[in-house]
């Protein structure tokens, strides 16, 4: 479904991504893992078009996706949760949502999708019309999951969706990634909850310092001696 | 970093003050020596006002108030009651402080826009009190200033002095007091940036909640450099005034205001030789112009525009930047 | 002996939201004193009522026996108070290592006379801020990124550096906002290594975490919260097997 | 031989340049129509002209680059009082003889070696209003003025004048800013005052339009004057049929087919007025008129020294006696570097949509 | 005394609403980027000066006014395209900078195209004034508060209850997450542009009959339009209004019961105490900052 080759981005004269292999099935959980600063976020915006690309190439279904700018990307299904949740701190709860659906204008399917949102995420709805800011860490993190999932995303970039949860909730959210996944969508999955995302994925990419060092199934990867000593602490 | 830092301030320093000591091999006509006192004179101010604007990030949009201020202060004090224009200056510069300090402190609370609003409005008061109070500053027709004397000692540009056995005209004598001033002037900015309060002014800017967890009183900060940019243009003011030998209100206007903080974004906010760039350019550009006739607010327009819109960060970051850049493509070639 | 940090009938509420209601506990210096519960459970709230960014709507809170009721953050720092914020508050505009010595503000006395004229005391004492500065951000894992502008870092870098931030200020007591949050596992290890240490040197420590394994593994005592309300206050060992704490935040 | 170098800085744009536009195309053209019949003393003239944009510092800086970079012979310019005077004290120093176009009577009292002016003091012109309304028994005048140079000056001018005549009194004193859009509120309160007779508004650029508007509106029915400020046509088009009855004192450049033939000034006038609309295409103005005595002074004065000798020209500058310009017959001496009476001035009124001369 | 007070009310209605209706169209680009558009002022003056113009070249007036709004609008995208959208990640003071050089380029053409008289433009209905209680207003003042309600009503409609209003004020709030939802922020931006365009065109055309227009009049109204905007709170349609209403008013009465000379000073003043009690004007935006 994606596939990026030789992909190579940089901030100004430094280069973050160093010619970077990755493929992502349809369907498929695809889980990427690395430390600090390897450049995960970096590769996920440059996914998202927020970041442009020195070189390299990222197809999505056969098609040039570099050639489209970010907003045709999300009209194409690609849509991200990015880092630090970046939601519309001035816009109540229920505006951020329907936003999500941006691309997809106002119907009664989104409307629907809303009531759905409301129910996987119920604070959200008791908090529909407070301004997105006033919300607790956790709960912007689930309104971004919920700007996302307006979208109707076909492939949904998640960066550390799990951040600042509480063990409840992110066991939720893990739960809501398998349904996503049974429903039939592909999710290119950031996390450092290692073991948790591993276990959950088909597959699985190491990244360090902005090359792909070790990728497997997400079986493999997880009784990889390197992985397990550098990522979950084994 | 740091070392760099301190390096590079050193290094405009030394840059500055070799510009400042050569342009006079480079100018013959007195006109130019007036020119160019001015720059320096508001250049300075423009140093001080960096200081709010580049470094604490507080955008004011009354600045020529203080500027204004100064200037009448001291026009008044020498031709009315006469005074000599060293203390003059000096209880200008007290006077224009203490208002600084007064309105500054509830004004500083505000953000953004509110603040540019606030600043102007207090900007424009003191335009207004200039233009009206006809009895004391002559209203809007303006004030002749007495030449600057330094107790007897008087500084004109009409005059002749000798410096080191040399003969120069008082338009150079003028000319390389405005240049130490500038240099002064400089050198205290960057002293000032360059020290742990100058960290605490620049905290401000990037986050308010960080530097007051930190033990940073940011309201004082703020004051602080609010009534030290503050005091910078009081004294140019006053040396413009001066200088010029007649100031009028338009030294406190609205467009003065603007024009100055232009120099500073044009210059490149948080660059002290930047904004001096800044000054020079929006001092030097509408005497280019003149010759342009109708044309010279079309261009000047044009101007401003294209330099903000291809050299966002101003003037002297983007050149830096690209040199920077041109360095490192060399560096990357030669490896 | 009186509590380090006293919380007394502490409530605040955003219009009809009660983000914290009627909590009391206290601290002793020395601890590591965690602070967990559900998302909008009000722990940040709390951090934010007791580190003077808001005013409480009732309640208390004594540093030290001292009431801070009209303090600003700036004055409790003096105190010895610091912290990191779960929405990182850096200064994007400076390097990594200024950021560092801004935590050094307080220790570095400084009058704008010998600033102005940049007299050698002032030299000096930059000299050893920045020795100080580079020190802990070793000390935090992140001597990488020394001379960094901060805009440049990535997220999980910016969370340590605010770690070292609020260590510059040599604080007696410091709240960290869960910093695990965007660490991986060995990297919490590495984090856990390091509350300890600062624990080891008598800074107390508050700490609200989602991390179960980290908090557990490190806290004197825990206070549990549950739609701004204390659900449950103890060792490790009481909260973990509280029935209460079980059902509404641990699962399992 | 060399071309005679005619310095001039005027206000072109800026919320002056209604004076300093007529000014400077008036100076261009009759520079040139003076080069194409021979020039003065067998020499060209060469105008080099600067826009200080109403701005003062602007203004003195120009007038140092005239002095010292472009070393003219005679500078003609300063379109406003502030102008003007900041850039007195460089032009006193270099000492280059300076015509100035700006009104304020300061600029010439107390009398400055070097600095001269074409048009008639504001205190003359307040002098001829007062007097006006003396003459028709309006005795407590209601007075309005624009807070910019010109209008505070005039205020100030009236002021003193009704002081030092005697028998009128100002009753009410208020002002307006230079870009306010409304005056209502001054208006009313003029009207309200007691026993007010008439109302005086003392301004220039569209102000005075806007004072006359709401002065319509309000029904005022007193007898209104206006400042010489306003006397051009495009007041007349701006206010409309509000001015309807106003009065203001004015150069006959306005009315110069009511001028009796007998009268020196027609054949000037005439020939200016017609010169200036077909050349331009516009309707000539008072203040392009100060300009065309300014530069004929100089000329005049010039040939007298006969040379460009800046000493010379301005002690024959000083000399110059019974030379009939449009503004007025000026007649300089060392006590008077104007040289008009307040005679100069016309009365005019606002009568079907003209002007009309009333003495 | 009740009809001086009434006239002084009426006069600060007059040149409040004026000041009411600049505000309106410095609310939109600031909804949309946060940048008070200096050049504001500039487009009001096109309304006027184009509108006079050409109905001086036998354009009838309606069409004549049609013709100058559209010309505004193109201005707008004109600016946007080529002066704001090239300055990518520019700090808003930058942008700011880049109207306040948009504003003298456009001043200088208009200069150039138009001359510098100024001129009149003929009130809209009726030049005989109203009559109240002895206090007289202009029929011309109905029309700006007319104009000015019905573009509240438009703006309030449109930021609260339309996806490409919330669109807008999304992309101010966070450029990066507004593309991230496909929000296409350039086309947002040029939109907010020319719809600010029209609003400050209209205005120029409404207020024209009152204040005269001329190539310079975008100047001092813009200004006094952003001050009105920002006492009534940056990005509040209704404020907008409340606080160009509320300076007129100020302004007159200050000019009738204390001093003409300081009516402006005073003006000043008061945003200076709304600021000290209201830091986000009277109706500014409730802001969250969360840490
Ligand atoms: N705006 C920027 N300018 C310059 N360099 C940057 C910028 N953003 C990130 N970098 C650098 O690019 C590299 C990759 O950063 P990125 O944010 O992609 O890391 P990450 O893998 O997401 O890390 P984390 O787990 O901390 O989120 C880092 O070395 C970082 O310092
Ligand atoms: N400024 C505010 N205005 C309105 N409601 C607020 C505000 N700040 C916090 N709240 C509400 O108070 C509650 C507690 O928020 P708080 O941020 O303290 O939660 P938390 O325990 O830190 O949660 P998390 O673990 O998700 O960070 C939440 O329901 C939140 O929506
Ligand atoms: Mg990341
Ligand atoms: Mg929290």
């Amino acid at each position: 479904m994606l596939t990026i080759k030789g992909l190579k981005t940089s901030y100004g004269q430094i280069e973050a991504l160093h010619g970077i292999d990755i493929r992502i099935n349809s369907g498929e959980i695809v889980s990427l893992v690395g430390a600090n600063g390897a450049g995960k976020s970096t590769l996920l915006m440059t996914i998202s078009g927020l970041q442009p690309a020195d070189s390299g190439t990222i197809t999505f279904e056969g098609k040039d996706l570099l050639k489209v700018g970010a907003d045709q990307r999300v009209a194409n299904g690609i849509v991200q949760v990015p880092e630090g949740r970046q939601v519309f701190k001035d816009l109540s709860v229920e505006d951020n949502l329907l936003l999500g659906a941006y691309t997809r204008g106002r119907s009664q399917e989104v409307e629907d999708d809303l009531d759905r949102m409301y129910e996987k995420f119920p604070i959200l709805r008791q908090k529909r019309r407070n301004l997105a800011g006033e919300l607790s860490g956790g709960q912007q993190q689930m309104l971004a999951m919920g700007r996302a999932l307006m979208a109707k995303p076909r492939l949904l970039l998640l960066d550390e969706p799990s951040m600042g949860l509480a063990p409840l909730i992110i066991e939720e959210i893990f739960n809501i990634i398998k349904e996503l996944k049974n429903e039939g969508m592909t999710i290119f999955l950031v996390e450092q909850n290692a073991s948790q995302a591993l276990a959950l994925a088909d597959r699985g990419y190491v990244l360090e310092t902005g090359r792909v060092v070790v990728e497997g199934t997400g079986r493999d990867l997880l009784s990889n001696e390197k992985v397990r000593e550098a990522y979950l602490g084994m | 970093m740091m070392a760099r830092f301190s390096d590079f301030r050193l290094k405009g320093l030394v840059f500055l003050a070799i510009v400042v000591f050569a342009l006079p091999m480079f100018i013959s006509n007195p006109f130019h020596y007036g020119l160019a006192t001015q720059t320096a004179l508001v250049a300075a101010a423009v140093v001080g006002l960096n200081l709010l604007v580049g470094f604490a990030g507080q955008i004011s949009l009354g600045h020529a108030g203080f500027f204004g201020l100064g200037a009448y202060f001291s026009a008044i004090m020498t031709s009315n009651y006469g005074w000599s224009a060293i203390p003059a200056l000096v209880l200008g510069a007290v006077f224009v402080a203490i208002i600084a300090w007064i309105v500054g402190r509830p004004i500083l609370r505000l953000k953004g826009h509110y603040l540019s609003m606030a600043t102007l409005a207090v900007g424009f008061i003191i335009a207004i009190i200039l233009n009206n109070e006809r009895e004391i500053t002559g209203g809007p027709d303006g004030m002749p200033v007495p030449s600057f004397d330094v107790f007897g000692w008087e500084l004109s540009v009409f005059g002749q002095y000798s410096l080191f056995g040399m003969d120069i005209s008082g338009d150079l004598a003028w000319y390389l007091f405005a240049g130490v001033v500038l240099l002064v002037a400089v050198w205290l900015a960057q002293n000032l940036i360059d020290s742990p309060i100058g960290r605490a002014l620049r905290s401000v800017h990037g986050s308010e909640v960080a530097a007051s967890v930190v033990g940073v009183n940011t309201a004082k900060y703020k004051s602080l450099v609010f009534v030290i940019s503050a005091v910078y243009a009081s004294v140019m003011g006053a040396l413009y005034g001066h200088f010029q030998g007649f100031i009028t209100p338009s030294v406190a206007s609205f467009d003065f205001s603007i024009l100055l903080i232009t120099m500073v974004v044009l210059g490149g906010m948080g660059s002290t030789i930047g904004v001096i760039i800044g000054a020079v350019v929006l001092e030097l550009l509408p005497q280019l112009l003149a010759d342009f006739q109708e044309m010279e607010m079309v261009l000047f327009g044009l101007i401003l525009m294209l330099t903000m819109i291809f050299m966002p960060k101003g003037l002297l970051p983007t050149a830096a930047n690209l040199l920077a850049k041109r360095r490192a493509k060399s560096a990357g070639g030669d490896a | 002996m009186t509590a380090l940090v006293e919380v007394r009938n502490l409530s605040k509420a955003f219009g009809g939201v009660h983000a914290v209601e009627d909590v009391s506990f206290s601290v002793d210096a020395g601890q590591v004193y965690s602070v967990i519960g559900p998302n909008g459970a009000g722990k940040t709230t709390l951090f934010n009522l007791i580190t003077g960014l808001y005013t409480p709507t009732s309640g208390e809170v004594k540093l030290n026996g001292e009431s801070i009721a009209k303090l600003q953050p700036n004055q409790l720092a003096e105190r010895g108070m610091c912290r990191t914020f779960q929405q990182m508050q850096i200064c994007m505009n400076m390097t990594a290592i200024e950021n560092v010595m801004l935590g050094r503000h307080l220790t570095l006395k400084s009058n704008l006379l010998t600033t102005l004229f940049r007299l050698p005391a002032l030299t000096r004492g930059e000299k050893a801020a920045r020795e100080k500065a580079a020190e802990l951000m070793e000390f935090v894992g992140c001597g990488e990124y020394l001379d960094t502008e901060a805009s440049a870092m990535s997220y999980g870098a910016l969370k340590r550096l605010e770690i070292a931030r609020a260590l510059a200020a040599e604080p007696k007591v410091v709240l960290l906002d869960e910093p695990a949050a965007g660490l991986n596992a060995v990297e919490t290890a590495a984090l856990e290594e390091l509350i300890r240490k600062i624990a080891g040197q008598g800074i107390t420590v508050m700490l609200v975490e989602h991390d179960m394994k980290l908090v557990m593994g490190i806290s004197d005592r825990l206070l549990v919260l549950n739609y701004g309300r204390v659900l449950a206050e103890g060792t490790p060992e009481q909260i973990r097997t509280n029935p209460d704490v079980i059902a509404a935040y641990l699962g399992g | 031989a060399d071309p005679i170098r005619i310095g001039s800085f005027l206000s072109v744009t800026g919320p002056a340049s209604f004076l300093g536009d007529p000014e400077l195309k008036t100076l261009q053209m009759y520079v040139e129509k003076i080069n194409e019949e021979g020039g003065v003393l067998g020499r060209q003239l060469e105008l080099v002209h600067y826009d200080d944009a109403g701005n003062a510092s602007k203004a003195r800086n120009f007038a140092s680059r005239l002095i010292r970079s472009d070393r003219v012979d005679i500078i003609v310019g300063g379109s406003t009082t502030g102008a003007t005077m900041a850039a007195v004290p460089m032009i006193e120093q270099a000492g280059v003889p300076f015509i100035s176009l700006a009104g304020a009577v300061v600029i010439t009292t107390p009398v400055k070696k070097w600095v001269f002016k074409t048009p008639q003091s504001d205190r003359m012109a307040a002098e001829r209003i007062l007097t006006d309304m003396k003459s028709r028994g309006l005795t407590k005048v209601g007075l309005i003025s624009g807070t910019g140079g010109f209008g505070s000056s005039g205020r100030e001018q009236t002021l003193a004048v009704a002081k030092e005549m005697g028998g009128i009194e100002i009753v009410a004193d208020e002002t307006y800013g230079g870009s306010d859009t409304d005056m209502t509120a001054q208006l009313t309160n003029i009207r309200n005052t007691d026993g007010v007779q008439t109302i005086l508004n003392f301004g220039f650029g569209q102000g005075p339009a806007i004072v006359t508007r709401n002065y319509a509106q309000l029904g005022i029915e007193l007898p209104f004057y206006q400042s010489h400020g306003v006397a051009s046509d495009g007041f007349l088009e701006l206010a409309g049929s509000n001015a309807e009855g106003l009065r203001l004192p004015a150069s006959p450049l306005l009315v110069p087919e009511s001028l009796p033939e007998s009268d020196p000034q027609k054949p000037v006038v005439e020939a200016y007025k017609s010169e200036y609309e077909a050349r331009w295409n516009s309707k000539v103005s008072t203040f392009g008129a100060y300009a065309y005595d300014g530069l004929n002074l100089a000329v005049k004065a010039i040939e007298k020294a006969g040379s460009t000798d800046k000493e010379a020209v301005r002690d024959a500058l000083e000399n110059i006696q019974g030379h009939v310009g449009v503004t007025g017959t000026f007649n300089m001496s060392p006590t008077d570097h104007n040289g008009l009476e307040a005679d100069s001035f016309r009365i005019l009124e606002v009568q079907d949509g003209g002007w009309k001369l009333i003495n | 005394m009740f009809s001086e007070f009434l006239q002084y009310l009426f006069t600060g209605i007059t040149i409040g609403a004026t000041y009411a209706l600049i505000a309106l169209g410095f609310t939109l680009i600031y909804n949309a980027s946060h940048v008070i558009n200096f050049a504001q002022g500039e487009f009001l003056m096109i309304g006027g000066m184009a509108t006079v113009s050409l109905t001086a070249m036998g354009v009838p007036m309606l069409l004549a006014i049609v013709l100058a709004v559209v010309l505004a609008g193109v201005l707008g995208i004109a600016l946007q395209r080529l002066a704001i959208a090239p300055a990518k990640n520019a700090d808003v003071v930058t942008l700011i900078i880049i109207t306040i050089g948009a504003s003298i380029f456009i001043r200088g053409l208009a200069q150039l195209v138009w001359g510098k008289e100024y001129h009149v433009m003929p009130n809209f209905s009726s030049d005989e004034p109203i009559e109240i209680f002895g206090a007289v207003l202009n029929t011309q003042s109905l029309w700006v508060l007319g104009v000015g309600a019905v573009l509240v009503a438009v703006l309030v409609y449109f930021f609260t209850r339309t996806l490409t209003g919330k669109a807008i004020l999304a992309t101010s709030m966070n450029k990066d997450a507004a593309r991230l939802v496909g929000i296409r922020t350039q086309v947002v931006l040029m939109l907010a542009f020319m719809v600010s365009a029209l609003l400050g065109s209209i205005a120029g055309i409404v207020v024209a009959p009152i204040t005269f227009t001329s190539y310079d009049i975008g100047i001092i109204l813009g200004l006094k339009g952003f001050v009105a905007a920002a006492i009534g709170g940056l990005g509040s349609g209704l404020g907008a209004v409340v606080g160009g209403l509320a300076l007129g008013v100020v302004e007159a009465m200050a000019a009738g019961y204390l001093s003409s000379d300081y009516k402006d000073a005073v003006a000043f003043s008061m945003i200076l105490l709304v600021l000290f009690f209201m830091p986000r004007g009277l109706f500014g935006a409730k802001v969250v900052e969360r840490v």
